[in-house]
C-alpha cells in the first residue's frame, strides 16, 4: 500500500517527515505493508502536511495532519482512506486542483521526485526526444510559435531570445537557468525543482540542444538547500541514465548540467548580476548592451530563462506549439503558475491561464486572509511590484492587463495583507529593501534607496511635509528612470502606490505643511 | 693588460665560433673587428713563444692578423 | 589559522586550481567545511583559484551568507519579507529582540543566533524561518527558540 | 555657514588630456549619428559618449574615463535616443546608424541633477580646503549640473566619517571623499592587470578597498593607475595635499627603465607636485609604475652635489670648486697622463642613463679630443650581447617590434626576463595580452611572476639551470627543425639558404636534442617539445627576453639562438612576433645608437669602415683612428697593468654595478685620475679626483630611446641645479683639452647626429615635439618612423642563421660552492638603487634578500629571515635569507640594489665570449648561517668596510 507524504520543504515547514517517519515506524510495528513515497506538494499549503493514501477510487487526502495524530488517524483507518475529519476526499477531486490547468506543473505532487523511471511514465522526455529529431532552428520556431514568454518577471518571448543565441556565432554557448527566486510571495520555482527536477532538466537540455549550447547552469538561491539537493540528486540521475552528458539520449549531441548557488543577494535574480554570480564574482549588474543572448556567460552567447519558462518547453515540444498557444489571454499565451501567499486563508500554486482576475484568485482561490480579517492590499510581482487595492480585483491578470494599471505581473506572486497593515511601513520597507539588497553599482539605487528610507521618515514624521513629498517624488523618478536594472528601477512601484492608495498612513495632512 | 686574460679571451672566442675549416676566419675577423691593436699585438707576442698551447683556429687567426700587420 | 588547516583547505579545494570563476564555490566550501571563512581562507582560495586576494575578499563580503567568524550552534534565520509581514514576521522578530536575540547585532546568547532572510519560499506558510537549515513555517518566537534549543541541545 | 553654491566652485580650465569617455573604437567601419541635431561620423562601435565628446558637446560623466572600458554605474550621461525607451547611458550605449540623440533636454537635466544631489548628500562639503580644488570631477559635474541645494541635507546616512588609509607613501585614501565609481578597481584591473582593489561589501555600504587591508600590505604595486582614474580626492597623491594642485604641466620620458614612459610632469609655479603618465605616450598609452610616477624625489635629495670638487688624491678631502677650475683641472691632467703614457691611457664611459645627446658629446669628446676609441658604456654590462647578435642575424643591433605589437600576438616566450618586476608598464601590456588568451611560455631558473599570478599562468615554465639557455634555445629549435615545424615559405624566401642549411644540419645533431639537453638544464624534454611545437604553432609567436639572456658567458650566442628560432619559424617582419630585448636603462638603446661602443660610431658603423670615418672626420675636422678601442674590462685591465691612467666616468657606478667589485676598486685606485660626473657621490666617486655634478633627468633637454627605439623627447622640468647641461660640461671640457666644441642647445646635437647617422637623417627636435615620438630608422625612407623592423627584408638583405653551440660556463657549482646564484630586479627598486633607494620606495624593499629553496636552507640549517654568509670564489657578502620556492633546489637569487650586501662582491670575472657581458647570472656559491658565529660578525665588519 502507497501512503504519499510531501517532501516539499513547504510540507517539511510544518512537519512532513516527522510524520512520514511515525507512518513507518507504526506500520512497521503493525507490520503493515505500507510504502511511503515522498512525492512533492500538491500546492495546497495550507493544507500540509497532506498524507494521501492510495485507494481503489484514488489518492485520498489527510490534511495538516501532524506526528502525533498518525497513530490515531491509522487505528482510525486512514490507510484504508477512511472518511475523517481530516480527510478532504479524493485529492484530484478537489476543487482547488480541479479548477486549475496544471501544465508546468502537472507531475509535481503527484509523483516522486527523484523516481526518473516514473518520470518517463508521466510523459517524461517524450518533449526532448521529439527535439532531438528536430532541427535547432525548428525547436526554435516551436518555441517562438507556442507564444511563450519569459515567466521571470519581463515577459519577453523566450523564442526571439533563442533566436538570437542560435544564430550567434562561437566556439562555446551556454543555458543559464535562473532559480535566484528572490521575490517574496514565490515559490512556483522551488516548488517544481523540489516536485519535478527532471521536468527541468528536460526543458534546459532541449534548450541546449536547440541552439548549439554544450553546457548549462541552474544558479539556485542559497534559501533553497532542498532545491538544491533535488536538482543535484536528479541532474546525477539523469547523466547516469544518458538524459545528460555527451550523448544525450544516443542522440551524439552533447549538454552537461550544473547547480551553482547563490550565497544570499537578491540583485543576483537580475539575469545579468546572475552572470556575474555564476562566473564567481561579486553579483553587480551589467550594463545592456551587450544583450546576454549574444554576450553572456563568460563573454560567450547564453539563453537565460527562468525556472518556469524552461519548464514549460517539455510540454510544448511534446504536445506542440499549437496546444499552448491555444491557452491564455490576447498576448500572454499559456498558463502562469500563480502563488498565493502572505496572509491568505488557502495559500499555494494556481496554475490557470492568463486572464483570470485577481478578485477570483483571492477570494476565489484564495479564500480571504488567514487571519480572516478584510484585506487591505494585495502586492503583486514581489517586492519590486505595486500595492493594489480591490478595486483592482477585476484586472485580468495578464502581462498587458496588468501593466496598464500600473502594476506588472512579475513572477506572479501575489501577497495578501489585512487591514492591520500599515501602507508607510511598507513603503519604508521597500526602499530599506532595497537599500539592503542594491547590488551598489548604480548611484540612485546606491544613495537613493538609502534616501528614500530617510525621506519617507521625514514625511511619517510630519517633517516639512510638502517638500519632502515633492523630494519624494522626485527621488523615485531619478530611481526608475536612472537606475541600471529593474532592482533601483522598480522599487518606486511599491512605494508610489502605497503612497497613492493609502496616504493616510504617512499621516499626510491635507495640504502639507 | 694581463696577457692571461688575453689567451683566456681568445680561447673562449675560439670555442664558441664552430669550425668548418673557416674558424681562423672568423675569429681574426672577431678580433680584428674588437680588439684594440695592443691587445692583438700583445697576444699574438705570446702566441709567438707559446705556439703550442694553440693547435686550433685561434693560432692560425693571430697568425694571419700579424701577416696582415694588424697584430 | 594553522598549517593542518591551510593544508586541509588546499585539498578541499583542489577541485577549483586555476578556475576564477571558482571564487564563490570556493568560499561556500570554507564555510561548509569550517563554519566560517577565516582571513587566512581568502588567501589560500586567491592562490588556489589563481585570482588576487582582492578579488576574493570583494566576492566575500558581497554576499550576506559568508561570515568572517565562527557561527553560534544554532543559527536561526527569520524571514522578513513581505509575505511574512503580512504574517506578523515583525512581530515574531520584535519578541525575539525583547527575549535577547537581535536580527542586527546577529548576538548569540545560549549558542542560538539569530539573523534575518529575505524570503525563504515559503511565503504561503510564514512567518517562515529556518532553524539550522531545518524550515519552519507559521513561526513564532516560542516555536523558534524551541527547535533551536532542541538543535543546540 | 557657507551655501552648496559657494563651496562648489566655479569650473576652471583644468590642466592635463581631454577625456572623451570611453576608448577609441578601433573599426574601419563608420556610421552617421546625429547628436543634438547636428550629424557626426564615427568609427562603428563608439559610444554615444565618445561620439558626442568628440564632437564638441560633451556630456556629464563621472564614472566614465576614456582609459577604462564603459561601465555605466554614475548615470549622470543619461541621453534619450529617438525610438527607444528610457534614457540609457550613454557611455555604455554604442551610435547605430541613423541614430537620433538629445543630450540635453529638460527630463535629462533633472535626472542629472537628481543623481547629482545623491553623491553630494553623501559627500563632505570641504572643496575650498580639499586637495582636488580645481581637480575634481564630481566638482565640475555639480557646476555643470547646476546643483544649488541639496534637499536631503547632510544628516542622513553617510560615509562622511570614513577612515583615511595614509599607510602608502605616495597617496592617501580618503573614504569619505568617495563616489563609488569603481574607476580605480577597474584601473587596477584593466590597466595594470593586477587587481589589488575591490568593492567591498554592497548597496550603500560598498567601500574601496584593497582587498581588506591597508594598501602598503596589500597586493597593490603602487602604480598609481588608481589615483590616477580617481575622479576626486579619495586617492591622492600626498604631494598634491601638501604642495597643491598643480597649475601647468611639462611633458617629459622617465628616467628608469627601457619602457620609456611618457609623463606629464605638473607644476605649481617651479615646484614639480606630481608626474602623470601621458595618455598621449606611445610607450605607456597612459600608464605608469611605482618609480617612473613617485620616484622621483631623489632629484632634489639632499645628498644631491650641485658644486664641481676636486681633490689631489682619494685620501684627500673634496674641495669645492667653480667650474672652471674644475674643467681646466680635469682637462690639464688628462692632457699630462697623455703627454706622459700616451693616447691611448686615456678613456671614459658614457651613461646608459643620459640623455643621446649628452651621449654623443661625451663620446665625440672622447674620439676627437682624447684622440682615441676607448670609449664604452654601461650597456657593454647588460645588453651589448644583444648588439652583437641581432646585428648579426638580421643587420641591426635593436628589437625588431614596437610594445604594442604584443597585443598581437599569441604564443609569448620569456626569457630571463621579469617584466613585471623590471619592465612593469610593459609587464602590463604583456599580462593584459595573456589575460585575452596568448599562450605564455616562460623560460627562467626562477618562478617569476608570470609563471603563476592572479589572472596569469604560464603555460610552460622551463625551469632551467642558471648557464643552460643556449641549450634550451636549441633544444627547441631541435624540435621544431625535426619534427617538420620549419616555416619553410618564410625561410626560404627571407633568410640566406647557405647558412640555414648549415644551421639546420647543425641543430638536427642529437646533442641539441631534448633529451641530451634535459640532462644538462634540468628540463624534462617532454616540456621542451610541447613548448617548441606550441611556439611553432602561433601563428604569432614572439620572443621578449632581458638580462637573463645576455649576461652570461654565452649571451650572445643566445641572442642569435633566439634570432635563429624566429626566422625558422617564421616569426619577424609583422605585428605580434619579433626578437624583443627589454632593455635595462633608460637609454640602453640611444647609448648603442650614439657610437658608444669602442668599435662602432654612431648608427653602428665600424670604425674601420674608412668612408663612414672620414664623414665623421670632415664634420668633426680631426683625424679618427681606424682600430677599435678598449672596452670597460679592457681599461679595468689595463689600469692594473699600468696602461690606461685615466677614465671619465659619465654617470655610471661601475664600483657597485660591474662585476667582482674587489677588482674593480684596486682599478680604479691603480689610475691617476678618475672623474666622475654624477648626481651623488657614488661608490666610483670614492675613487675619483674630480666630480662634476650632474643633472637629473627633469633638469635636461635631450631625448631619450626605449627598447622599442622609440626616441622620446625629454624636457627640463626645472632649471638646472648645477647651472650647466651635462652636455655642456663635457664640451667645455674638449675645448680645455684644445678640441673646441660648442652648442648652443641639445637641438643642435640632435642635428649633427641627423646630419651623420642614416637612420636618425628623419629625426629633429622640432619633428619630435610634433609627433610626439618617433621609432628610428627614421629617414626618406621612413619618414615617419618604422614600428615594426624587417616588414619586407632584413635590413641586412637575408637573414642569417648562426650555428649555436652550447658551451659550457666555466663557472661551475662544485662540492665547495654547491650552489648556483642568479640576480635580478625588484619592482621598488632600480639598479644600483641610487636614485630609488632616496624616495620612499624603500618602504617596499628596505635590503636585498637572498632566496633560497626549502631542501637547500634545510640543509644548512637556515630558516626565513635568517642572516647568511654567501662565498664565492672572489669574495663573501653578508644577506638575509628568504626561503621561498620561487627558486628551486641548488639555485639561489638576490637582486643587487643595495650597496651595503653588494651582490657584485661576489660575481666573478667571467664574461660573454664575443661581448664581455659580465656573467652576472651564474655565480656558484655556498651559503652558511651568518649570525651568532664571532667569525660571521667579523665578516659583517668586512663588508662595512669595503662599501
Amino acid at each position: 500500500m502507497k501512503v504519499f507524504v510531501p517532501c516539499d520543504s513547504a510540507a517539511l515547514s510544518v512537519g512532513a517527515d516527522s510524520v512520514a517517519r511515525a507512518i513507518e515506524e507504526i506500520a512497521t510495528v503493525k507490520g503493515l505493508d505500507v510504502t511511503v513515497v515522498r512525492n512533492g506538494s500538491r500546492g495546497m499549503l495550507w493544507l500540509e502536511p497532506l498524507v494521501e493514501v492510495e485507494t481503489s477510487a484514488g489518492r485520498v487526502g489527510y490534511a495538516n495532519v501532524s506526528a502525533n495524530a498518525v497513530a490515531t488517524l491509522i487505528d482510525s483507518g486512514m490507510l484504508e482512506g477512511a472518511q475523517l475529519p481530516a480527510s478532504i476526499g479524493i485529492v484530484d477531486n478537489h476543487e482547488w486542483l480541479t479548477r486549475q490547468n496544471r501544465v508546468t506543473f502537472a507531475r509535481v505532487g503527484i509523483s516522486d521526485p527523484q523516481c526518473i523511471t516514473e518520470y518517463e511514465s508521466l510523459g517524461g522526455w517524450a518533449g526532448l526526444r521529439k527535439a532531438l529529431t528536430m532541427t535547432g532552428e525548428d525547436v526554435v520556431a516551436d518555441v517562438t510559435d507556442s507564444g511563450l514568454r519569459g515567466r521571470g518577471g519581463a515577459g519577453f518571448p523566450a523564442g526571439i531570445k533563442w533566436k538570437t543565441v542560435v544564430n550567434a556565432t562561437a566556439d562555446q554557448k551556454y543555458v543559464c537557468c535562473n532559480a535566484d527566486e528572490g521575490d517574496s510571495g514565490t515559490f512556483a520555482d522551488r516548488m517544481l525543482m523540489e516536485g519535478d527536477p527532471f521536468t527541468l532538466i528536460e526543458g534546459m537540455t532541449i534548450a541546449g540542444i536547440a541552439v548549439g549550447a554544450t553546457r548549462g547552469f541552474i544558479y539556485i538561491r542559497s534559501e533553497y538547500p532542498h532545491a538544491i539537493t533535488a536538482m543535484n540528486t536528479a541532474i546525477a540521475k539523469a547523466q547516469e541514465k544518458g538524459f545528460l552528458g555527451d550523448n544525450v539520449d544516443g542522440s551524439g549531441k552533447e549538454f552537461h548540467l550544473d547547480v551553482r548557488v547563490g550565497a544570499g543577494s537578491y540583485v543576483c535574480g537580475e539575469e545579468t548580476a546572475m552572470l556575474e554570480s555564476l562566473e564567481g564574482k561579486r553579483g553587480t549588474v551589467r550594463p545592456k548592451p551587450p544583450i546576454p543572448a549574444l554576450v553572456g556567460l563568460f563573454g560567450k552567447p547564453t539563453i537565460i530563462n527562468n525556472v518556469m519558462t524552461l519548464a514549460a518547453v517539455p510540454m510544448i515540444m511534446a504536445q506542440g506549439a499549437a496546444a499552448y498557444q491555444a491557452l491564455g489571454h490576447e498576448k500572454s499565451r499559456g498558463t502562469q503558475v500563480f502563488q498565493l501567499a502572505g496572509n491568505i486563508k488557502q495559500g499555494g500554486i494556481v496554475e490557470i491561464d492568463f486572464g483570470i482576475t485577481l478578485g477570483d484568485l483571492i477570494d476565489g482561490f484564495g479564500a480571504g486572509t488567514h487571519t480572516g480579517k478584510p484585506i487591505k492590499t494585495v502586492q503583486i510581482g514581489g517586492p519590486l511590484g505595486a500595492y493594489v487595492g480591490t478595486e483592482a480585483w477585476p484586472t485580468p491578470m495578464a502581462y498587458e492587463s496588468l501593466a496598464a494599471t500600473g502594476a506588472m505581473l512579475g513572477h506572479g506572486g501575489i501577497v495578501v495583507f489585512d487591514d492591520s497593515v500599515n501602507m508607510a511601513a511598507q513603503a519604508r520597507f521597500a526602499m530599506e529593501f532595497c537599500a539592503e539588497e542594491s547590488c551598489g553599482k548604480c548611484t540612485p539605487c546606491r544613495i537613493g534607496s538609502t534616501r528614500g528610507v530617510e525621506v519617507i521618515d521625514r514625511i511619517v514624521a510630519g517633517d516639512e511635509q510638502s517638500k519632502n513629498l515633492e523630494l519624494l517624488e522626485d527621488l523615485c523618478e531619478v530611481m526608475t528612470d536612472g537606475s541600471l536594472c529593474a532592482m533601483g528601477g522598480l522599487t518606486p512601484l511599491p512605494v508610489r502606490s502605497a503612497l497613492k492608495l493609502f496616504p493616510a498612513d504617512f499621516n499626510i495632512v491635507s495640504g502639507g505643511k | 693588460m694581463d696577457v692571461q686574460k688575453l689567451v683566456m679571451m681568445g680561447k673562449q672566442i675560439e670555442k664558441n665560433i664552430p669550425d668548418h675549416g673557416e674558424a681562423h676566419v672568423k675569429i681574426a675577423a672577431h678580433l680584428d673587428s674588437f680588439w684594440t691593436p695592443k691587445m692583438r699585438a700583445d697576444f699574438w707576442a705570446y702566441y709567438n713563444s707559446n705556439k703550442d698551447e694553440f693547435p686550433g683556429p685561434l693560432g692560425v687567426a693571430i697568425a694571419t692578423l700579424h701577416s696582415q700587420a694588424k697584430a | 589559522m594553522t598549517q593542518f588547516v591551510v593544508e586541509d583547505l588546499e585539498r578541499t579545494l583542489a577541485p577549483f586550481r586555476g578556475d576564477a570563476s571558482a571564487i564563490l564555490r570556493a568560499l561556500h566550501e570554507v564555510q561548509s567545511e569550517l563554519g566560517f571563512v577565516p582571513d587566512s581562507a581568502l588567501d589560500v582560495i586567491a592562490k588556489t583559484c589563481n585570482v588576487s586576494r582582492a578579488e576574493v575578499y570583494g566576492v566575500f563580503t558581497f554576499y550576506s551568507d559568508f561570515r568572517a567568524t565562527p557561527p553560534a550552534a544554532c543559527v536561526v534565520k527569520v524571514c522578513v519579507a513581505e509575505a511574512c509581514q503580512a504574517n506578523g514576521s515583525r512581530e515574531v522578530v520584535a519578541d525575539l529582540k525583547a527575549q535577547g536575540y537581535d536580527v542586527h547585532t546577529r548576538k548569540a546568547v545560549d549558542g542560538i543566533q539569530v539573523e534575518q532572510a529575505f524570503c525563504l519560499g515559503n511565503c504561503a506558510l510564514g512567518p517562515a524561518a529556518f532553524v539550522n537549515g531545518q524550515p519552519i513555517g507559521r513561526a513564532t518566537a516560542e516555536s523558534l527558540l524551541a527547535a533551536a534549543r532542541e538543535v543546540s541541545k | 555657514m557657507t551655501t552648496l553654491s559657494e563651496r562648489i566652485d566655479p569650473i576652471r580650465p583644468r590642466i592635463g588630456e581631454p577625456d572623451y569617455g570611453t576608448p577609441r573604437s578601433e573599426s574601419d567601419v563608420t556610421v552617421t549619428v546625429t547628436i543634438d541635431g547636428t550629424e557626426h561620423t564615427v568609427p562603428e562601435g563608439t559610444s554615444i559618449m565618445r561620439a558626442a565628446g568628440e564632437a564638441g558637446c560633451s556630456i556629464p560623466k563621472l564614472c566614465a574615463t576614456d582609459s577604462l572600458q564603459a561601465f555605466g554605474s554614475c548615470r549622470m550621461c543619461l541621453v534619450e535616443v529617438d525610438g527607444r525607451r528610457g534614457t540609457p547611458a550613454s557611455c555604455t550605449t554604442p551610435v547605430e546608424d541613423g541614430m537620433v540623440v538629445r543630450t540635453q533636454t529638460p527630463k535629462l537635466e533633472k535626472l542629472r541633477k537628481g543623481v547629482m544631489e545623491l553623491y553630494i548628500s553623501d559627500h563632505p562639503l570641504d572643496c575650498l580646503t580639499c586637495p582636488a580644488n580645481g581637480d575634481c570631477e564630481l566638482q565640475d559635474m555639480a557646476g555643470v549640473v547646476g546643483l544649488r541645494d541639496v534637499r536631503y541635507g547632510q544628516d542622513g546616512h553617510s560615509h562622511l566619517d570614513a577612515l583615511k588609509d595614509s599607510s602608502n607613501p605616495y597617496f592617501e585614501f580618503d573614504g569619505s571623499k568617495c563616489i563609488q565609481c569603481s574607476r580605480c578597481v577597474r584601473a587596477c584591473d584593466e590597466i595594470q592587470g593586477t587587481l589589488a582593489l575591490t568593492v567591498e561589501g554592497r548597496g550603500f555600504n560598498s567601500v574601496i578597498s584593497p582587498g581588506g587591508l591597508n594598501f602598503l600590505s596589500s597586493e597593490c604595486v603602487s602604480c598609481g593607475a588608481c589615483v590616477q582614474a580617481c575622479p576626486t580626492a579619495t586617492l591622492v597623491e600626498k604631494s598634491v595635499i601638501d604642495l597643491g594642485t598643480p597649475t601647468r604641466t611639462v611633458q617629459t620620458t622617465c628616467a628608469y627603465c627601457g619602457v620609456g614612459c611618457t609623463f606629464n610632469a605638473e607644476l605649481r609655479g617651479d615646484e614639480l607636485v606630481r608626474m602623470v603618465p601621458a595618455k598621449t605616450g606611445g610607450a605607456n598609452e597612459g600608464h605608469s609604475c611605482v618609480k617612473g610616477r613617485f620616484a622621483w624625489g631623489y632629484a632634489s635629495h639632499k645628498d644631491r652635489v650641485t658644486t664641481p670638487m676636486i681633490r689631489e688624491s682619494i685620501n684627500d678631502e673634496w674641495k669645492v670648486v667653480s667650474w672652471d677650475e674644475a674643467i681646466n683641472y680635469a682637462a690639464t691632467k688628462l692632457k699630462d697622463i697623455q703627454a706622459q703614457h700616451g693616447d691611448n691611457s686615456i678613456g671614459g664611459v658614457t651613461s646608459s642613463r643620459c640623455t643621446n645627446e649628452e651621449i654623443f658629446v661625451v663620446q665625440k669628446m672622447i674620439r676627437a679630443a682624447f684622440g682615441n676609441n676607448n670609449v664604452d658604456t654601461c650597456a657593454r654590462v647588460c645588453h651589448s650581447p644583444t648588439g652583437y647578435g641581432l646585428k648579426n642575424a638580421f643587420g641591426t643591433a635593436a628589437g625588431t617590434q614596437d610594445f604594442k605589437s604584443v597585443a598581437k600576438t599569441d604564443v609569448i616566450m620569456v626569457i630571463g626576463a621579469n617584466p613585471t618586476d623590471a619592465h612593469p608598464v610593459f609587464g602590463s601590456r604583456m599580462k593584459k595580452r595573456i589575460r585575452e588568451g596568448a599562450k605564455l611560455i616562460v623560460v627562467d631558473p626562477r618562478k617569476i611572476d608570470l609563471v603563476e599570478s592572479a589572472h596569469i599562468k604560464a603555460d610552460y615554465h622551463l625551469q632551467l639551470q642558471p648557464g643552460t639557455n643556449v641549450a634550451i634555445v636549441n633544444a627547441l629549435a631541435h624540435v621544431i627543425a625535426t619534427e617538420g615545424l620549419i616555416n619553410e615559405e618564410f625561410v626560404s624566401a627571407r633568410c640566406d639558404t647557405a647558412s640555414f642549411n648549415q644551421w639546420r644540419t647543425f641543430i638536427e645533431l642529437p646533442e641539441n636534442s631534448p633529451e641530451v639537453v634535459e640532462a644538462q638544464s634540468g628540463v624534462p624534454a617532454e616540456l621542451i617539445r610541447e613548448a617548441a611545437r606550441m611556439f611553432a604553432a602561433g601563428p604569432n609567436s614572439a620572443i621578449y627576453y632581458g638580462l637573463g639572456v645576455t649576461e652570461h658567458s654565452q649571451g650572445s650566442t643566445m641572442v642569435m639562438g633566439m634570432a635563429n628560432l624566429a626566422m625558422a619559424t617564421g616569426n619577424l617582419g609583422r605585428d605580434g612576433v619579433g626578437v624583443n630585448p627589454l632593455r635595462g636603462q633608460n637609454n640602453v638603446q640611444g647609448a648603442c645608437d650614439m657610437g658608444s661602443f669602442p668599435h662602432e660610431l654612431s648608427g653602428y658603423r665600424h670604425v674601420s669602415d674608412n668612408s663612414v670615418r672620414e664623414q665623421f672626420e670632415t664634420l668633426w675636422d680631426v683625424k679618427l683612428l681606424p682600430d677599435p678601442g678598449m672596452r670597460i674590462p679592457n681599461m679595468l685591465d689595463g689600469a692594473l697593468s699600468g696602461e690606461f691612467r685615466a677614465m671619465f666616468v659619465h654617470g655610471e657606478d661601475i664600483a657597485q654595478s660591474d662585476p667582482n667589485t674587489k677588482h674593480v676598486k684596486a682599478a680604479l685606485s691603480a689610475m691617476d685620475l678618475v672623474i666622475v660626473q654624477d648626481l651623488f657621490l657614488n661608490e666610483t666617486a670614492a675613487f675619483a679626483h674630480v666630480f662634476f655634478p650632474g643633472t637629473s633627468f627633469l633638469e635636461k633637454d635631450g631625448t631619450f630611446t626605449n627598447a622599442e627605439r622609440r626616441i622620446n623627447r625629454v624636457r627640463p622640468v626645472m632649471a638646472s641645479r648645477t647651472g650647466k647641461q651635462e652636455w655642456e660640461i663635457v664640451s667645455e671640457l674638449a675645448t680645455a683639452m684644445g678640441y673646441p666644441m660648442h652648442y648652443d642647445n641639445a637641438s643642435q646635437i640632435m642635428d649633427e647626429v641627423a646630419s651623420i647617422t642614416p637612420t636618425f637623417t628623419g629625426v629633429s627636435f622640432e619633428k619630435l615635439d610634433r609627433e610626439g615620438s618617433i621609432q628610428w630608422p627614421c629617414n626618406d625612407a621612413n619618414p615617419q618612423g618604422t614600428p615594426i623592423m624587417h616588414v619586407e627584408t632584413f635590413i641586412r638583405g637575408e637573414g642569417q642563421f648562426m650555428e649555436t653551440p652550447f658551451v659550457p660556463t666555466d663557472e661551475r657549482s662544485n662540492r665547495k660552492f654547491p650552489l648556483l646564484l642568479t640576480t635580478g630586479r625588484i619592482l621598488s627598486q632600480y639598479n644600483v638603487g641610487a636614485q630609488t633607494r632616496r624616495t620612499a620606495n624603500s618602504t617596499w624593499h628596505a635590503e636585498d634578500v637572498l632566496e633560497i629553496h626549502e631542501a637547500d636552507a634545510q640543509m644548512r640549517g637556515i630558516v626565513d629571515g635568517q642572516q647568511v654568509a654567501i662565498t664565492s670564489r672572489i669574495g663573501e657578502t653578508l644577506m638575509k635569507a628568504h626561503v621561498t620556492d620561487r627558486v628551486p633546489a641548488g639555485v639561489v637569487y638576490t637582486t643587487f640594489h643595495h650597496p651595503l650586501s653588494g651582490a657584485n662582491v661576489i660575481t666573478t670575472e667571467f664574461s660573454d665570449w664575443a661581448t664581455n657581458c659580465p656573467e652576472y647570472k651564474v655565480t656558484a656559491v655556498e651559503i652558511r648561517p651568518a649570525d651568532s658565529s664571532v667569525d660571521s660578525v667579523s665578516t659583517l665588519d668586512d663588508v662595512l668596510q669595503r662599501v
